[in-house]
């Protein structure tokens, strides 16, 4: 897909989706299994050195795994290990766009109250333009995940308002 | 007024929720549970989705002639976190 | 208050217009609460007026009183979008609302009231030949017992609504649909009035502002109700409160195959005539839209329930916002036109999306409830009915499968296949 | 002619056309103001009477000067004039007449007034029906003209979060906006008009030692400074659960270009308030407007209401009002104060006033406005002696009956009114602990309270949403005086005259309607406004709904207050339906949902369905022009030799843990915990009352992860319903459930051919396994670097295959099966290749079928304890008369039958016993066929029925056959 720059003051970046996963924990609230390197709150996120989202927790008892790094696969093992969860490839599943500029929020705000919705979290699982969506803040804007097969209309709809 | 706040995603437009039913009575057999409802003016107990944000199921207690949310849970456990 | 009004005739309104002020007098009421009743109706609704009026008239009986909480027509028949119609899948619900419509048909005239019967056609619109063949299944059903209806392909639709331009792109296009020419609508308020003046006119007591609190029984069988003004004796007791049915249930301590949930209706401000049909747009995604316009030249409007249960009778923004993007999804053209105002009615939901009429616990308590979105448009029908199983005993043929024990036996009437779940679509 | 001015021209000429006159405005004028100081007084007629009507109010509730803008066919319609903002070459027509406004031939209706009252048409037009008539009475109904177009543009949403919202931007709520934003709040302030100040641009008062209009925009200003948001030709217009809607509409036409959804954490009403009419005889003529507009139109646009006008109100603001009228040019005549001498106050402006040759008459009335087609005079008596009348002549009759608070946003959701004898209407009561009222919405109709209720409403507000503000003293202002006044609903009419006093005149609703509703059993203001339309314009009652209800009260002998008004229903203000429906239009109603191979297909030709959200191929071009044909000739190739299709729309559930086998038990008719590692099953799900809910494959990945397909339709139906049993029943146990559907695209490869070109696509790697697979076993894998499994199962009834992957590497795989000769079918020939075989689908699964009829007997007989299970025993579900699924052909093996016929047996006139679910024409069987469910009494195969579509077939005979109408022996699937 192409690069898609808008007049308003957005740019919306399509990412290639690499490895994906979800870990899915047995229990919620979490147990012990959850207390070293686990963006354990609601909305929490662990972020790599290179500021990217790498642990989202964004539902109940559930993470999602972007690009697993070494380490973070060994936390989800461990996890695993300790019989607390399992981790899914979700591979294709969502489809990771970049959201940046300073007219990013405006183009969020048409869909949702995101100010509310990131309120005291670094990310949120909702509902962009009907497209079922993760959003995390990240640097100069949002990293968004957005189911794979609502991808072109969410893109379509966004690129609508930069016409 | 009913105004939802998801206990995993705090407060959240009423769209993104969806109602499956109302619960019936502690103790109730597969039929009533199924078909029987017990109405009241003031209470309602009952089952919503949070599909359009973190799908997460949710016991939902309301007043129906008001509409006010008197307490909104986790179903799997858990409220506010 | 004295006697019942004249009949209206070319002769009465010249003579109204010649004897000035106290021709008319009140449409109903004017006679004082008595003690005692043969049978006392519950809700002076459309089905508890109609039940009243055909108590009296085909069956004779003559102490009837219908006790209302409120007003006459302030709940259900005076909410609705005012669509009629008879176009139903399963046989035992299309014979019933067939008869409903042959009544719609003549209404005006039984009543000596003029309650605006439409017949405007009401159009189901396809978006796939699997919708096609769905309607097709259930057209041919209403075919096979007598009842009008076309199935119409995009070159018939389009001479039959040519403002629907049908071959427009739409995001889910319209392949044909199905038509009741005989559907249409009837404005909604004349129905409460129309009943209520013709049961007074028969004898029965209509009695406003009285609400029904509680059930009376001795050995088994009730005896009368507790009302607001004092208790009533009954020989047999009718609650026709479809929107508060679940409430009757509680306070007889029955448990009923009902919930109670929210359904908005909404209008624009008027225009001059442009929409000459009732259309029927339920498209993915929970949009639905049903859109007619009335004789004032407001476009009326309604869809989806509200998707939980509530006594609130306010309507959430979304779903306004909802129905009304199908509405422009259809006619685009109406963009510019405002919505003047939204409500919202109180239904009954039941697990089946079915009626129930039938015994309620005693021997000689009836209920008729349960109208999910056909209750409007099942009133006349309604009250013969229900007033025949009342006085008879025995349920005609016509509502012998909307009885309780439904739901245990299994002899479920789910039109839609939606099974015990009210909101889902 | 030197240009006007007001505060809101400017001296540059805008030309416009009414009725085909083409005048010229100014820049900044409304289409009202344009018209009065063109002297054009004649703006529309009445919708019923059709009596000839002038603007009466300066704001949206304008009842008579209704306009369509624009040319045909993107005409906006009832467009109030005094909302419209001029713009150059804007072409204005007026409504209710033909065929011209000043002569219409249905006003000759007039003549029959007495006919037309209240409940006319419940005792007419019965014989021979309403039908007859309708047309008729419909094309004279109606206000504006039907829109044949819309121009309207994007429409921009924006969600705003913030600690409160204030509505309305006049002393009040610029008040409660700076105390709130002073606390610290995050502050949304949305005004109506383009310019915040409200009565402050025109009341002459002085805030804080400055002028009102200029404290507003200095206000404005520190709001904006300070991060406030200050929306400006903004209204609210509604909203539920918390959440606010307001909408701009530029210029005063439909078409938001904005919408706001404004979530607050409290919420201030300051909408003002609104003035009154007063009921008199032909008050309704052109000529005859409410005060507060005729000093509205003088400040803003220096359009003066007449030359000479009298002026009728029942407090003391109408003096200072009078004042200011006669500054701006007007010779106020006299006014006429229904009040007695001892009630009235402002002694020193009524002593200039009389100096002035103002005549002030205390204890009067005007009983009617006199003139044909305009004012020419008013018609003024003592309350005490009505017959002591005497004509003043005057151009205008200017009217305040008071004011009553704009309540609509105040009564929603929990919010209560309450009678207010101070202002002889109704403010509003006990409110959620979230919204407050203020100023003169609150009832505060002078300047300093209302600023003080301001300040004090924005600092609670500000306290709710969790700050914590400092003392703010109140703006000190000085305006009008209090209006002190006593209301006065209407002057004393006969009882033939009250046929001509108006209470809401969009409708044509008089105090005689309102005495005939009485007289007719209408009592309770509810009946009442039913019966009459009081209320149901398009001002929604602000004219005429208090009016109309004191009105009844007087005539009843009852208080007002016991009287009541009718319920105030959204929306606050009517909006137009373009911007209520915001982004979602055209393609964006729903969004699109797309396989990976979704470009591929419209690359190559697809026709393309909607399935629910999804898109998917129909069929492709390719193979034929329409569906019939392509879909046979697609079906044809797979028998012969082979074909793939998308499946990547069915949905995939893992569900994974220790007790994932034991939870899929419960939600499965038969067990998945006894499905080996590597192999799969056909299973189905019950719904909670026993009926057939969804079927698909189950696949068992390892002992504790399995992976559960859906039906494309119901995916997310059965996500949720997994999702539910998981929160619910399973709570706490050690099973997870994921959505998968877009992790794994599906491609099914079916034909005789299919395994050999698996062989060649995925290489030798796959050799070994590809030969193993048995029916319903499948090997994982790799293939393109990426995963991949590969299942055996059929939905053609051919050997076949599913190849789940990954959705990177679905184009190029399908890619290469098409290379190796498999070309694509789509769901025309899906459907040809399932009825073949008898498999089903949601024609047959339509929720309303059981196990039993189904033919899933032996499924429900293992006996295992799922969902729905105990109420499948209800006795109806073993009767007889219960649908079974068989095979249909036509008897005479050539007959076309289509799905949705009913089945009858071969009486004439007998009732349908059942219908055909499915129906296609079979390459493989040379001939029509179809599914059907039909009682087991008539589904012996060779049993012989009627296929009858009087919709579109008429009838074919048909003749039951077993539901598996091709290859009974499955040879070709195990080959």
């Amino acid at each position: 897909m192409t690069r898609a720059a808008v007049s308003s003051g957005f740019t919306l970046e399509p990412q290639t989706a690499g490895r994906t996963l979800e870990f899915a924990a047995f229990g919620f609230p979490l147990g012990g299994a959850f207390v070293v390197g686990w963006p354990a709150a609601p909305g929490a996120v662990r972020y790599e050195a290179d500021d990217q989202p790498a642990l989202l927790h964004f539902a109940p008892a559930r993470w999602l795994v972007p690009q697993p790094h070494p380490d973070i696969e060994a936390l989800l093992q461990a996890a695993v290990d300790a019989g607390a969860g399992i981790v899914v490839d979700v591979e294709g599943k969502w489809q990771p766009l970049l959201l940046r500029g300073p007219g990013a929020k405006r183009v969020l705000a048409t869909a949702v109250d995101i100010e509310s919705a990131l309120h005291e979290r670094a990310c949120a699982a909702l509902t962009l333009f009907d497209c079922p969506s993760i959003v995390a803040a990240c640097a100069g804007g949002y990293s968004l995940w957005v189911r794979a097969s609502y991808a072109a209309d969410f893109i379509a709809a966004v690129e609508r308002l930069g016409a | 007024m009913t105004r939802l706040v998801c206990p995993f995603c705090g407060p959240r437009h009423l769209r993104e929720f969806e109602f499956h039913k109302t619960l019936p009575a502690p103790g109730a057999g597969e039929f009533a549970s199924v078909y029987e409802r017990v109405d009241s003016l003031e209470l309602s107990v009952e089952h919503w989705q949070h599909v359009g944000g973190c799908r997460g199921w949710l016991l939902v207690r309301r007043n129906p002639s008001t509409g006010a949310v008197l307490d909104c849970r986790l179903v799997g456990g858990g409220g506010a976190a | 208050m004295s006697g019942p009004q004249p009949r209206y005739s070319a002769w009465s309104l010249l003579r109204a217009r010649l004897s000035g002020d106290g021709y008319w007098r009140p449409l109903w009421g004017g006679r004082p609460l008595r003690d005692a009743y043969d049978v006392v109706v519950v809700g002076a609704g459309g089905h508890g007026l109609a039940t009243a009026f055909h108590l009296a008239r085909d069956h004779g009986v003559a102490r009837v009183a219908v006790l209302e909480k409120r007003l006459v027509g302030y709940g259900n028949v005076g909410r609705n979008t005012t669509i009629v119609r008879s176009n139903y899948l399963l046989p035992e619900n299309h014979y019933f609302y067939e008869d409903s419509l042959r009544r719609w048909e003549t209404l005006s005239r039984d009543l000596n009231y003029n309650v605006m019967y439409s017949p405007r056609g009401v159009v189901d619109l396809a978006l796939s030949d699997d919708d096609l063949s769905g309607m097709a299944r259930r057209g041919n059903a209403m075919r096979l017992a007598g009842i009008d209806c076309e199935l119409l392909d995009l070159a018939a639709l389009e001479r039959f609504c040519p403002e629907l331009e049908p071959r427009r792109t739409r995001r889910f296009p319209i392949v044909g649909a199905l038509v009741q020419r005989r559907g249409g609508t009837v404005r909604h308020d004349a129905v409460a009035w129309g009943y209520a003046r013709a049961a007074s006119a028969l004898g029965v007591d209509i009695i406003e502002d009285c609400e029904v609190t509680g059930l009376r029984t001795a050995g088994g069988v009730a005896t009368g109700v507790e009302t607001t003004r004092g208790y009533v004796r009954a020989e047999r007791v009718v609650f026709a409160t479809a929107g508060h049915t679940g409430m009757v249930g509680t306070m007889l301590g029955i448990p009923l195959p009902i919930e109670t949930h929210l359904l908005q209706a909404m209008v624009s401000e008027p225009i001059k005539p442009l929409l000459h049909t009732v259309l029927v747009y339920v498209f993915p995604g929970h949009g639905e839209t049903y859109i007619c316009q009335s004789d004032r030249g407001g476009l009326v409007m309604g869809g989806h329930l509200d998707g939980f249960p509530s006594y609130t009778r306010e309507g959430r923004w979304d779903r306004l916002e909802e129905v009304v993007e199908g509405a422009i999804e259809l006619f685009p053209q109406i963009g510019g036109v405002r919505i003047l105002r939204q409500w919202a009615g109180t239904n009954d939901m039941t697990m089946d999306g079915s009626p129930i009429i039938d015994r309620l616990g005693y021997d000689n308590v009836f209920v008729n409830a349960g109208w999910c979105y056909g209750g409007f448009k099942a009133i006349p029908a309604s009250g013969a009915a229900c007033a025949a199983l009342v006085a008879t005993g025995t349920a005609p043929d016509l509502i012998r499968a909307f009885r309780l024990s439904r739901f245990a036996s299994g002899h479920l009437l789910d039109e839609r296949g939606g099974g015990p779940f009210p909101v889902r679509l | 002619m030197t240009p006007r001015r007001g505060t809101r021209v400017g001296p540059d000429a805008v030309r416009f056309s009414f009725d085909g006159r083409t005048l010229h405005g100014q820049v900044g004028d409304t289409a009202a103001s344009a018209l009065l100081a063109a002297g054009v007084r004649r703006v529309g007629r009445s919708v019923k009477y059709r009596r000839l009507r002038g603007v009466m109010t300066a704001g949206p509730e304008e009842p008579n000067a209704l306009f369509t803008v624009g040319t045909a066919p993107a005409v906006i319609p009832n467009v109030p004039a005094p909302q419209l903002e001029l713009r150059e070459g804007m072409v204005l027509r007026s409504q209710n007449r033909w065929p011209s406004l000043e002569f219409d031939v249905a006003s000759l209706l007039q003549a029959g007034g007495g006919f037309f009252g209240a409940g006319f048409y419940y005792k007419t037009f019965i014989w021979p029906s309403w039908r007859t008539y309708e047309s008729l009475i419909r094309s004279l109904a109606g206000l504006g003209e039907a829109p044949g177009a819309c121009n309207i543009g994007p429409v921009a949403v924006e969600h705003l979060g913030c600690d409160v919202l204030v509505a309305g931007g006049g002393a009040a709520g610029l008040a409660a906006a700076r105390a709130a934003t002073r606390a610290g709040a995050r502050v949304v302030l949305c005004e109506r008009d383009p310019v915040c100040g409200g009565e402050l641009e025109f009341e002459g008062g002085t805030v804080d030692g400055r002028a009102g209009g200029a404290w507003a925009e200095t206000v404005v200003a520190e709001l904006r400074a300070a991060g406030a948001r200050v929306l400006t030709g903004t209204t609210l217009v509604g909203g539920s659960g918390g959440e606010m809607i307001a909408h701009a509409e530029p210029g005063g036409l439909a078409g938001a270009n904005a919408v706001y959804k404004i979530s607050p954490r409290a919420f201030v009403i300051a909408m003002g308030a609104v003035e009154r009419p007063i009921a008199f005889v032909d008050n309704d003529l052109p000529g005859v407007m409410l005060l507060g507009a005729a000093e509205r139109y003088l400040a803003r646009y220096g359009a003066r209401a007449g030359r000479d006008v009298v002026l009728f109100a029942s407090h003391d603001r109408v003096y200072a009002s009078a004042a200011r009228l006669a500054a701006g040019g007007m010779r106020v005549r006299a006014i006429v104060d229904a009040r007695q001498p001892d009630e009235i106050g402002a002694a020193d402006l009524r002593d200039a006033l009389g100096r002035d040759g103002t005549e002030c008459l205390a204890g009067h009335a005007v009983l009617a406005a006199s003139g044909g087609r305009a004012v020419s005079g008013a018609r003024i008596a003592p309350l005490a002696a009505p017959r002591q009348a005497r004509t003043v002549p005057c151009d205008a009759i200017l009217v305040s009956g008071g004011w009553t608070p704009a309540l609509h946003a105040g009564v929603q959701e929990g919010g209560a009114r309450l009678y207010d004898p101070r202002s002889g209407g109704f403010v509003a009561g006990e409110q959620p602990e979230w919204r407050l009222l203020a100023g003169a919405a609150n009832g505060q109709f002078e300047l300093g309270p209302a600023l003080a209720d301001g300040v004090a409403a924005g600092m609670r507000a500000a306290r709710i949403a969790g700050r914590q503000p400092l003392t703010d003293p109140p703006p000190d202002g000085r305006g009008d005086a209090a209006p002190r006044g006593r209301a006065f609903w209407r002057s004393p009419a006969s009882s033939a005259e009250e046929k001509r006093q108006f209470v809401d005149p969009q409708n044509d609703v008089t105090v005689a309607d309102l005495r005939a509703s009485l007289a007719e059993g209408f009592v309770d203001i509810e009946h009442v406004k039913r019966y009459t339309a009081l209320g149901f314009g398009t001002d929604q009652g602000r004219i005429g709904g208090l009016l109309g209800a004191a009105v009844l009260a007087e005539i009843r002998g009852r208080p007002l207050e016991d009287v009541g008004t009718s319920r105030l229903r959204p929306p606050f203000h009517p909006v137009s339906m373009r911007s209520l429906a915001g982004w979602r239009v055209g393609a964006a109603l729903r969004p699109a949902r797309r396989t990976p191979l979704h470009d591929w297909h419209v690359e190559h030709g697809a026709v393309l369905e909607s399935m629910g959200l999804w898109m998917r191929p129909r069929f492709y071009r390719a193979n034929g022009d329409d569906a019939f044909a392509a879909g046979i000739a697609e079906a044809r190739r797979v028998r012969d030799s082979g074909g793939i299709a998308d499946g990547s729309t069915l949905g995939k559930i893992e569900v994974a843990g220790p007790d994932a086998a034991a939870f899929l038990d419960r939600l499965y008719l038969s067990k998945a915990s006894s499905i080996r590692v590597g192999r799969s099953k056909y299973m189905v799900n019950l719904r909670e009352d026993g009926m057939v809910l969804d079927d698909g494959i189950v696949l068992r990945l390892a002992p504790d992860r399995y992976i559960a397909t859906t039906s494309s339709g119901h995916g997310p139906h059965m996500l949720s319903h997994f999702e539910h049993y998981r929160d619910t029943d399973w709570s706490g146990r050690a099973v997870t459930v994921t959505d998968v559907t877009e992790a794994w695209a599906a491609i099914v490869v079916a034909g005789p051919r299919s395994r050999d070109a698996l062989r060649g696509v995925l290489g030798a790697e796959w050799e070994a396994s590809l030969a193993r697979l048995r029916h319903m076993d499948f090997a994982t894998g790799r293939f393109g670097g990426r995963e991949l499994t590969v299942l055996r199962a059929s939905f053609s009834g051919e050997l076949a295959f599913e190849l789940h992957c990954r959705p990177a590497i679905a184009r190029p795989l399908w890619e290469a099966l098409v290379a190796a000769g498999l070309p694509p079918y789509g769901l025309e020939a899906l459907d040809i290749l399932r009825v073949e075989k008898g498999y089903l689908t949601t024609a047959e699964i339509n929720g309303q079928t059981t196990p039993f009829d189904l033919g899933m007997e032996g499924l429900v007989g293992l006996g295992n304890d799922c969902i729905g299970r105990g109420l499948l025993e209800r006795p109806a579900f073993r009767e007889a008369s219960r649908p079974g699924l068989v095979g249909l052909r036509a008897a005479d093996g050539k007959a076309r039958f289509l799905a949705g016929a009913q089945l009858t047996d071969r009486a004439a006139g007998s009732r349908p016993l059942g219908y055909v679910t499915s129906s296609v024409y079979s390459p493989a069987c040379r001939e029509w066929i179809g599914l059907a469910l039909v009682p087991r009494s008539h589904a012996a195969a060779g049993a012989l029925l009627l296929a009858r579509d009087p919709l579109r077939e008429g009838d074919v005979e048909v003749r039951v056959t077993p539901a598996v109408h091709f290859d009974p022996g499955a040879e070709r699937m195990k080959s």
